[in-house]
């Protein structure tokens, strides 16, 4: 049981193709007998790396990679996308006290990203971004 | 399959009561705002949304929620989210959403809290 | 709407694993408005391939790669593991008369496989075992 | 997540209704032959499988049932499907199963048929 347990998917760009990855999470965490609640956090975090690689990658039909790699302790989530990239320095951190009032009331993947794991790290250039999210399980 | 967003809504003691259920992705973001709209135009100011439902929640579907509360102020209104998951109670925490709206364990204390005036 | 919707995933052996192959082929085929009775089908197809692949390989920690390609008129589902492989020829046809009495019930896989789809190939050896599926789908 | 396999089982006019749930996969099927030889040994001939909530099943799943007609056979027994998804039907008959069980379109047409000594 010491060595991670991997599932690995590649998805195309269509309406909620993140829940296929969630279901693969559910059954990974399922089985490694981890507790709801760290699913649940797990499964958000999957979730907006996801619709961010697949809506943000610039391209017209995206392939997005995510791979799971689960211990009892942690999991760490690869999210790769091919796209554009981007400039994570130059993201402002949302304000929900500007966001009222403003037009724009998005904004928030990154930071939700960022505060609920345990360690968040971005690799974005011209060939596209890699999102690497660990989260403590126990 | 995780099953397709879809939400009831209730009138309860001039309160509205949205109950999700599924994903709340934009698609169901977007409806829970425009459900809220209908009623808040015929004056509706409080308004509870239970997510008891919803184990899966993204921000953009949260960012809708944004909507509901800037017109809340406007008007002296109050957002009340019940039946929270803890992962998705986390997520508004993050945001900040609870520094505009309210969280109660059931819809039934939402309502109490309204009724006391809270 | 020509090119192929593609869905990549690789599975390790967890109970039900399988189940996460079909959330992909679901939501592909909603996608694509293919008809209830046709996704029944292409379900049962991939699920049969998928744990024949765990199972039999033969390995401690089999992986299975599964790979949709899907049109609106045809599905083709890949299935590969990196097990010991086997000689097809050698597989007797089971027949429900001599199941009934006999000890092993089991042995439908393959038959269910050929039966159900539009075509069927396996490659297998060494290295493992290839399994192509193709179902029309309208 | 589909849901794991469960399955309630009812006895009506000495006919045991068995309705899954969920994925019959290896685990459902032999808690489908388990439930079955608990009442077979008790003398129940007669048993129905209901399908209506199994929309996905695999072949080692159903093998286990080839264990139910064996034993019907014996006896005189029979063992009706209802409520088929047609892909499950058509995987049902690909190995041959009606020859040794019926199907109804639903619970109540099987038990008419019982009672009607077919
Ligand atoms: N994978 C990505 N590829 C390119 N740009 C990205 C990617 N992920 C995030 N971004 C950029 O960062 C911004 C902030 O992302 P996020 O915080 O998730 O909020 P949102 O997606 O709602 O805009 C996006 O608007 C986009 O410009
Ligand atoms: N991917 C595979 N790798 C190795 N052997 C296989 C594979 N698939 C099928 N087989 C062989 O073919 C036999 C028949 O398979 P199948 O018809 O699916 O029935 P069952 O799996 O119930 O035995 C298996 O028992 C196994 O010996």
């Amino acid at each position: 049981m010491k060595e991670p347990m991997k599932l690995k998917i590649a998805l195309p760009k269509i309406p909620d193709i993140e829940l296929v990855a969630l279901e693969g999470l559910d059954r990974l965490a399922r089985y490694m007998g981890i507790g709801e609640e760290k699913i649940g956090e797990a499964r958000i975090l999957v979730t907006e790396a996801i619709i961010n690689a697949l809506e943000h990658s610039g391209e017209k039909n995206p392939v997005v990679r995510v791979e799971f790699s689960m211990t009892k302790k942690e999991l760490v989530v690869l999210v790769r996308d091919y796209g554009k990239g981007f400039e994570p320095g130059s993201i402002e951190e949302p304000d929900i006290k500007k966001k009222v009032g403003s037009k724009n009331k998005r904004g928030w993947g990154l930071k939700v990203m960022k505060s609920m794991s345990d360690d968040f790290q971005i690799e974005s250039g011209k060939r596209g971004t890699k999102i690497t999210i660990k989260k403590l399980l126990s | 399959m995780e099953q397709s967003f879809t939400l009831t809504s209730d009138l309860k003691n001039n309160c509205l009561v949205i109950a999700t259920s599924g994903y709340v992705n934009n698609v169901g973001g977007e409806a829970i705002a425009i459900e809220f709209a209908h009623h808040f135009e015929k004056g509706t100011k409080h308004i509870v949304i239970n997510l008891a439902k919803s184990k899966v929640v993204n921000s953009i579907g949260m960012s809708f929620l944004i909507e509901i509360v800037e017109q809340l102020e406007e008007v002296g209104g109050k957002l009340v989210f019940t039946d929270l998951d803890p992962a998705v109670e986390k997520m508004l925490a993050i945001m900040g959403l609870f520094k505009f709206a309210g969280k109660e364990p059931t819809v039934g204390d939402a309502l109490k809290s309204f009724a006391a005036g809270k």
